[in-house]
């Protein structure tokens, strides 16, 4: 029976993790629409195990940077080095493969599925057997189903979202669904985990559980992890290391505390008091 | 306490004929006021706002008990093109702009149940553009096509264009860098303070909605479980702990909070 | 003499355009004021016709006089419409909403011949369909006269319509209830009127689109079959597109009948049944949302 | 206390993965195949066996497939009764010119036939979408039909173009009877809609819903769009293939192209439409609406002693009212009105 | 309670073709009225209940599974529809119930031998079109005249319109005529390219073997390209006041084929008479009582009685028969000119007389001109084609049908 409390080995308390080798980097990167410049000449690094955040004020072109990351904005000028490779830009796909996933800012659940089907969509890439098998539902097939069943079960124990796996995520509440959305992040078992504003929406409680959730995945699994979020609070406790965006530049690069000194960072987004 | 403006008087929702969200919510909102709507995911806080609103319809959503009113007269079977003439205005939640228009084609429908002359117009623009320069810069883009806080700041901006005398603003902060949010809730202090213009705020930034707000309700499992004053609730133990995220020993870490924590409920 | 032929052919299929574009308007206004292909519009087109020469017939009166009843039946129509069936269906999908469409054009072919009856009927109008006698004698070119005037009245319609259309205010506040019901209510604009007002316009246009293809085949059940005519038009244009529907017309009746004339007899004739939507579906491929029609937005 | 989940609780991913997962459903279900397999061949008449029965499973079955693409992979279609016309017509000349093929073989190539003239309309969708994309398929509607009057081959050279489809016999038995048609029809129907439903709940059937959600997101999730919407074309136009196989052959005998025209197509997408897009049993109820519905209105409206025309008019008035009257009463059609009334008995005696 | 004799109606009176629908199954319902006024057939009554097709192939084939069992079972059957007599057309000889597809349908189904239960009465596509080629060499003043004339046979792009090629292309061939093949994709509301490339082709007859909505269509844009109307032949199916009257005066001149005499009968004045003026008639316009489709009707409806009476000379007079007997009945046809001339029909259709082999029974036809207000015959006599060429067709093509559906062709008894 595995419907049940969450496994151990999600809730024990971590170890603090090395950050390890640079495993992305991104160099001189410059993105436009017409004529609007959402990136321009954009470098940062992040390293394996690490939590980069990237934040900075409305429209500075932070989600871009994702869309760049795993192929869905392809910028005109610039280089992506993942994992050693060297690549112009990535594309959505072998972005996916190769263990990149991410949250999107709007939720881009699958509203007609239910929060169930939802993540085992993110387990996708790992499913080998082809439609006729599926359509038979039988021998391999039917195992392989319920081998990823058990994975995604896993991880709706984690998030503990038990209560609603089979409810249409349509009809859910807002900060579920964002939930949910990690679940089918997480349900790739990602090496790179972007997570688009997660707390949006969200009290300081759920916030909580939220941070917790980002904090296990990358200690238990060792996820790297790139985190948009305008919540300082959140940003400041967890993240390994800031980038801040202002209108396409990069104003400031550094630990939480280099970046709250950050004069420019200051001026350009957290405003006095902070 | 003034007369209430508003007044929501024990109403139910049931969404698909089946899903019973609101249990009986009672509220008030007094004229020149502002009062915040607080709450876990899934409450019911945008349901009671939709229920205000009547956009409820749209939504499979009926009301099947109480009734709303708004300066005195009751609300719930009119259009809610009608309660934006009477000044009723509603920020929805998840942003909701026109993709298709652009930002300042977004802002002037906002204008639609004003007869306004093209000055008037012009006038309300500005000082919307004033309030969020950043849309002034993005004015001729589609809305569908700029970033999130854009299309937030897009949909405040939007409903500002009304001259409403009372907004329903579900999680304006929602998605809004730090420094904007500060001036949001600025913005609808200033209104409040100068033109008088009521407010029913549901928001899941809880200190500073209270830190705003004149009054509070608290609602739980689609029912008000604690209302007061703003200050007497940011006081309140319980809210401090839950909803502000400070114990006793003051702000805790976010990278500290070891355990999942089972959530205390005033009614279960 | 070939390109003399070449002429004719051209000008007679962008006169046939125009016909063609008479009936895409009318799916132009529904489909911008709620992101719905109106599948009901045939119906209305053969329901105004039969309505104007059904008055004629039972109560013995002129066209001049069957003319403004039948005006004011179709408004009556239209806000019947908003009323019973669209008003309810706020917010839902477009399928929804598209299917209902569906059950209108049962329910509004079935009232129209149960009222005036299923036999074919004839319509005059003071104007015959036969060739120019000017352009004969002067050109040596054949266009109906007939034809001509089916081009003045599109053109005025469509000029009008964009216009009222294009810049107002009441144009932005289409375009945002086609984008998002639930947020066109919010900001207070009235769905519910603005849906009234444009049914009995699609009501009009569907009266003037009756007229004129019921004058030329007839005023029989066929007539909601030139919807189908209509439908590449919307595609190649763009449905939400007025100039659209017209630039779309012409170049679908150009083009089907140059291929019918010259490719046709090659691969066994007939093509012009599925000519026009692949070309338009070429064109699609080029462009998703037609010609001028406005770009899906695909953001995340 | 008749309609409760409450009791039964999985014991594993396995039973919770079946396809009624409440005990009452399958013994619903078991019963209704009894009822459909024994009770049905013996006790209904010829003519709701032939006339009423076999159509409504056809026509299920076409709206599975139509299913398949617009209700669960989201592509709009209107070329359902081309794709059924390449079925029909496949299967006639497989079985003219293969000797000794066997009728069951034939249906399957009908369809895959169907399958590949599928994926070549589906090619478009790549790019349009909607009803743009809805639009676009009327081209296959009108080509497919066009292709099978232009092209003599396809029809034997048959001077009027109209084909007569050829004895079902399978291992030397002889289909002619209404009751060994309707069991033939129904055997097909249920093994297909059986591995809809299979597909539907595996990773082909996600991938289809993702892409018809949101695709960008399915693509960031390593869906590959392409493959998924030529995958959905092609098991639809097979079903439908199929569907159309069975229309010529256990339904009318003799067809023209024309038989395949777009009305049929409409009729299908109704189908779904009023049952529920998205869902088999939708399928099968907007089969039943369809199919029963004018049916049942002529009976009436016969019984009402009108005179004929009135009747037929008022027919198709009522027909075109209702569809409305179901969709403001529920959206989402059929299906969901059931699940709604049994979520609603789970809950009974209480109200909420 | 007497006997009844029970017919089936599967009728269409809404959608595309309600028009003709409603003209002709009128006139079929008028004439079983006029004939149970008068007592019926021997004292047998005729009953019959109507089931709405829309012209669909599925709801046809759903109002003839219900309608064929009720009242005792139906003895006969007539669509009116291609598609609809297809679908059911295996299904005859299993019930047992004879069909006619009067004017329509495949022409090989004459061929009693071969297709039993089916009755293509009065004339088929192919003696038509050979009708129709007689007729223009007439008009040219001898067949021999045909060569190196130019005739466009301008067609609906379906089985129907591809029907009479075998037997155009024979007689081209033949008599040397030059035969242009333009297609017009149903349902024809636009023809403009077609009339286009017949005014480019001069031809100097254009045959219109339309149907519904195209023939209007046809006509108008004719007149829009400025082509004489005098020079269109058109099919009976292009030949009722439905195709003409919405075209008003465009259609002055037009000629087309017709198995029924325009003008007025005894049996129509009767009909006139007894039933609408007593308020029992079917359909709502009286004026449409001796139209096109009426007629057509009425003539139907005369033949079938016939066919019950005859039945009922051989298996008992006053009783009601079986479908089976119907099927001889109909197979024993003979409708001559005294017989007409009982009825009150004389001339009104040919003469119809069947045979196992001839389920036809006649081939006849005329052409009848449009004066802008009325149908006039144009040719005194009955016009009969080059029937030993279809005879060979229908042979050839029967066989192939009874080789790819395994059936031994034979009379039945
Ligand atoms: N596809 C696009 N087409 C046109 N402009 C775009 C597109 N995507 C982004 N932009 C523009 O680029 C800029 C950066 O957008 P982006 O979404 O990256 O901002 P962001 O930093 O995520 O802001 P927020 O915090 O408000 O979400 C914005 O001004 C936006 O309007
Ligand atoms: N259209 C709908 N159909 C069915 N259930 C719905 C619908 N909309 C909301 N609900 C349900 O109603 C409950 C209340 O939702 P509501 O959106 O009002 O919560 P909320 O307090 O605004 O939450 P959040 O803070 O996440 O916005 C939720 O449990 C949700 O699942
Ligand atoms: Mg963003
Ligand atoms: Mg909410």
């Amino acid at each position: 029976m595995q419907m049940n409390e969450p496994e151990a080995h999600f809730g024990t308390t971590p170890a603090r993790r090395e950050t390890g080798a640079v495993i992305l980097d991104l160099k001189n990167i410059s993105l436009s629409f017409g004529g609007v410049k959402a990136l321009t000449d954009i470098s940062f690094d992040v390293r394996q195990h690490e939590i980069r955040a990237i934040i900075g004020p409305n429209g500075a072109g932070k989600s871009s940077m994702l869309n760049v990351i795993n192929g869905v904005y392809r910028p005109q000028q610039g280089e992506i080095v993942y994992r050693g490779e060297v690549r112009r830009n990535m594309d959505c796909h072998a972005a996916a493969k190769s263990g990149i996933a991410r949250t999107f800012q709007n939720i881009a659940l699958f509203k007609g599925m239910t929060v169930l089907d939802n993540i085992m969509t993110g387990r996708n890439l790992k499913m080998t057997s082809n439609f006729l098998m599926q359509a038979l539902y039988w021998g391999p097939a039917r195992r392989e189903e319920i081998a990823h069943r058990i994975k995604a079960e896993e991880i709706i124990d984690f998030l503990e979202i038990q209560a609603i796996r089979k409810t249409p995520v349509g009809r859910l509440p807002y900060g579920l669904q964002k939930r949910v959305e990690l679940g089918r992040a997480l349900a790739a078992e990602p090496e790179i985990l972007l997570l688009d504003e997660p707390m949006a929406g969200m009290n300081v409680e759920e916030k909580q559980d939220m941070c917790r959730f980002i904090l296990d995945v990358n200690d238990q699994f060792g996820t790297t992890i790139v985190l948009i979020e305008h919540d300082m609070g959140v940003v400041m406790d967890i993240s390994d290391r800031v980038v801040v965006l202002d209108y396409g530049k990069k104003i400031g690069d550094g630990t939480p505390d280099e970046v709250r000194g950050n004069q420019d960072v200051i001026n350009a987004y957290l405003g006095v008091g902070c | 306490m003034a007369a209430p403006y508003l007044s929501v008087n024990n109403v139910e929702v049931i969404y698909d004929h089946v899903i019973l969200v609101l249990k009986g919510v009672s509220l008030q909102v007094p004229q020149g006021k502002i009062v915040a709507l607080l709450g876990a995911n899934g409450a019911g806080k945008s349901t009671t706002l939709k229920t205000i609103s009547t956009l409820l319809r749209g939504e499979r959503g009926d009301v099947t008990k109480g009734e709303v009113q708004f300066k005195g007269e009751r609300i719930d079977q009119l259009t809610p093109n009608e309660l934006v003439r009477r000044g009723l205005s509603q920020v929805m939640e998840g942003r909701h702009c026109f993709g298709h228009l652009t930002i300042e084609e977004n802002l002037l429908t906002g204008a639609y149940t004003r007869n306004a002359s093209r000055s008037e117009l012009k006038a309300s623009l500005e000082k919307v553009y004033h309030y969020f320069p950043r849309l002034r810069e993005r004015r001729g883009s589609q809305a569908g096509y700029t970033s999130g806080g854009e299309q937030q700041m897009c949909a405040i901006g939007r409903a500002l264009m009304a001259r409403p005398s009372m907004i329903l603003l579900d999680e304006p902060s929602m998605g809004i860098a730090p420094q904007i949010v500060e001036e949001i809730f600025g913005i609808v202090k200033d209104l409040n303070s100068k033109e008088n213009v009521s407010f029913l705020l549901a928001e899941q930034n809880t200190s500073i909605a209270l830190r705003y707000a004149d009054f509070g309700y608290i609602l739980e499992n689609g029912r008000v479980v604690m209302e007061g004053a703003a200050a007497d609730l940011s006081c309140n133990e319980d809210v401090k702990e839950f909803y502000l995220g400070v114990s006793g020993a003051g702000r805790k870490s976010f990278r500290d909070m070891k355990f999942y924590r089972r959530r205390k409920r005033w009614l279960a | 003499m070939l390109m003399n032929f070449f002429f004719e052919v051209l000008i007679g299929g962008l006169l046939s355009g125009v016909m063609y574009a008479l009936v895409a308007i009318g799916f132009v206004l529904i489909y911008k004021a709620s992101g719905v292909f109106n599948f009901a519009q045939g119906a209305m087109v053969y329901f105004a016709a039969l309505t104007c020469v059904g008055v004629m017939d039972k109560l013995g009166v002129s066209l001049w006089i069957a003319l403004p009843i039948t005006v004011a039946v179709m408004i009556v129509l239209g806000l019947a419409i908003e009323r019973v069936v669209l008003r309810p269906l706020v917010n839902q999908p477009e399928i929804t909403l598209f299917m209902a469409t569906i059950g209108l054009a049962f329910f509004i072919e079935g009232l129209a011949q149960l009222m005036f009856g299923a036999q074919v009927r004839k319509l005059e109008l003071p104007i015959e369909d036969v060739p120019s006698q000017y352009l004969m004698d002067n050109y040596n070119i054949l266009v109906s006269q007939f034809d001509i005037m089916a081009a003045a009245v599109c053109g005025l319609l469509v000029t009008t319509l964009a216009l009222l259309f294009s810049k107002t205010k009441v144009g932005r506040a289409l375009r945002a209830v086609a984008d998002d019901h639930q947020a066109a209510l919010a900001v207070g604009i009235p769905l519910q009127r603005i849906w009234a007002v444009l049914w009995a316009v699609a009501g009009l246009v569907a009266l003037v689109a009756g007229m004129l293809w019921g004058a030329r085949n007839g005023v029989q059940f066929a007539l909601t079959f030139v919807a189908l005519k209509a439908l590449p038009v919307l595609i190649l244009g763009g449905f939400t597109s007025m100039p659209g529907a017209i630039v779309g017309g012409l170049i679908i009746g150009a083009s089907e009948k140059l291929a019918e004339v010259y490719i046709g007899p090659i691969v066994g004739g007939g093509i012009e049944g599925w000519f026009p939507y692949v070309l338009a579906l070429l064109f699609l491929l080029v462009r998703p949302e037609g010609l001028f029609g406005e770009k899906i937005i695909r953001r995340i | 206390m008749l309609y409760r989940e409450a009791g039964q609780f999985k014991t594993s991913y396995q039973a919770d993965g079946q396809i009624f997962p409440i005990l009452q459903d399958r013994i619903a279900l078991l019963a209704l195949m009894a009822v459909a397999i024994v009770a049905v061949p013996l006790l209904a008449s010829p003519y709701a066996l032939s006339a009423i029965l076999i159509p409504f499973l056809i026509f299920s079955l076409a709206a599975i497939g139509l299913n398949i693409l617009t209700g669960y992979a989201g592509q709009l279609s209107l070329g359902t009764a081309a794709f059924m016309a390449v079925g029909a017509f496949a299967s006639y000349n497989f079985i003219l010119r293969i000797p000794g093929l066997p009728v069951l073989l034939a249906f399957v190539l009908g369809g895959l036939s169907a399958a590949l003239v599928g994926i070549a309309f589906g090619l478009p969708s790549l790019r349009i979408r909607g009803f743009y994309l809805a639009a676009a398929t009327l081209a296959t509607q009108f080509f497919v039909v066009w292709c099978l009057t232009k092209i003599p081959y396809l029809t034997n050279y048959s001077s009027s173009g109209v084909i007569t489809a050829q004895p079902i016999v399978i291992l030397g038995y002889v289909f002619d009877t209404p009751a060994s048609k309707y069991l033939l029809v129904l055997a097909v129907v249920a093994v297909m809609a059986l591995l809809a439903k299979n597909m539907i709940r595996s990773n082909v059937g996600r991938s289809w819903m993702a892409v018809r959600d949101m695709d960008v997101a399915a693509e960031v999730i390593g869906f590959r769009l392409m493959r998924t919407k030529l995958l959905a074309f092609a098991v639809s136009s097979f079903y439908c293939g199929v569907a159309g196989a069975l229309y010529a052959y256990a339904y009318l005998g003799t067809v023209e192209p024309e038989a395949y025209n777009l009305d049929l197509s409409f009729r299908i997408l109704f189908m779904i439409i009023i049952g529920g897009v998205g869902s088999v049993l939708g399928s099968f109820l907007g089969a039943a609406f369809i199919v029963l519905l004018p049916v049942m209105l002529n009976i009436v409206a016969h019984s009402l002693a009108l005179p004929t025309s009135v009747a037929s008019n008022l027919e198709l008035m009522v027909f075109g009212a209702l569809i409305i009257f179901f969709l403001i009463v529920e959206p989402h059609g059929l299906a969901r009105l059931w699940q709604i009334g049994k979520e609603k008995l789970r809950l009974w005696p209480f109200p909420h | 309670q007497p006997a009844e004799q029970y017919i089936a109606l599967p009728s269409y009176r809404v959608g595309p073709y309600a028009a003709g629908g409603s003209g002709f199954y009128g006139g079929i319902i008028d004439y079983f009225n006029l004939v149970n006024l008068s007592g019926g057939v021997n004292g047998v009554k005729i009953s019959w209940e109507e089931c709405e097709t829309e012209y669909n192939p599925s709801r046809g084939v759903e109002c003839y599974e219900r309608l064929k069992t009720k009242n005792g079972g139906a003895t006969l059957v007539e669509p009116l529809s291609t598609g609809v007599a297809y679908g059911i057309l295996d299904r005859l000889a299993v019930d047992k119930i004879p069909m006619t597809m009067i004017g329509y349908g495949r022409s090989d189904a004459a061929n009693g031998k071969v297709f039993p239960y089916v009755f293509p009465l009065i004339t088929s596509y192919w003696n038509q079109a050979a009708a129709m080629i007689k007729y223009l060499g007439d008009k040219e003043g001898g067949m021999a005249k045909l060569k190196g004339k130019k005739i466009v046979h301008l067609y609906h792009d379906s089985a129907f319109g591809k029907e009479p090629l075998p037997v155009l292309e024979a007689l081209s061939k033949q008599y040397g005529f030059e035969l242009i093949k333009i297609p017009v994709t149903p349902p024809g509301s636009e023809q403009q390219s077609q009339w286009l490339q017949i005014r480019q082709a001069k031809p100097d007859h254009v045959i219109l073997w339309g149907w519904g909505s195209m023939n209007a269509v046809a006509i108008k844009t004719a007149q829009r390209n400025g082509f004489p109307r005098e020079k269109i032949l058109g099919v009976w199916w292009a030949g009722s006041e439905e195709d003409t009257v919405p075209t008003g005066d465009a259609a002055k001149g037009y000629s087309a084929m017709t198995f029924n005499t325009p003008g007025n009968y005894p049996v129509l004045d009767e009909i006139r008479k007894k039933l609408y003026d007593a308020g029992k008639g079917n359909m709502a316009d009286a004026s449409r009582i001796g139209s096109v489709y009426h007629m057509r009707g009425v003539s139907a409806a005369i033949l079938w009685v016939e066919a019950i009476r005859t039945a009922q000379e051989k298996f008992g007079k006053g009783k009601r028969i079986t479908g089976e007997q119907m099927r001889w009945g109909l197979e024993n046809l003979n409708v001559d000119e005294a017989r007409q001339k009982a009825i009150g029909a004389f001339g009104m259709l040919p003469v119809v007389k069947t045979s196992c082999e001839d389920h036809e029974g006649s081939g006849a036809v005329k052409v009848q001109q449009w004066d802008g207000k009325k149908w006039n015959a144009v040719t005194p006599n009955w016009i009969v084609g080059d029937k030993a060429l279809t005879r060979q067709l229908l042979e050839e093509s029967s066989a192939a049908y009874a080789a790819e559906k395994k059936i031994t062709p034979a009379c039945a008894k």
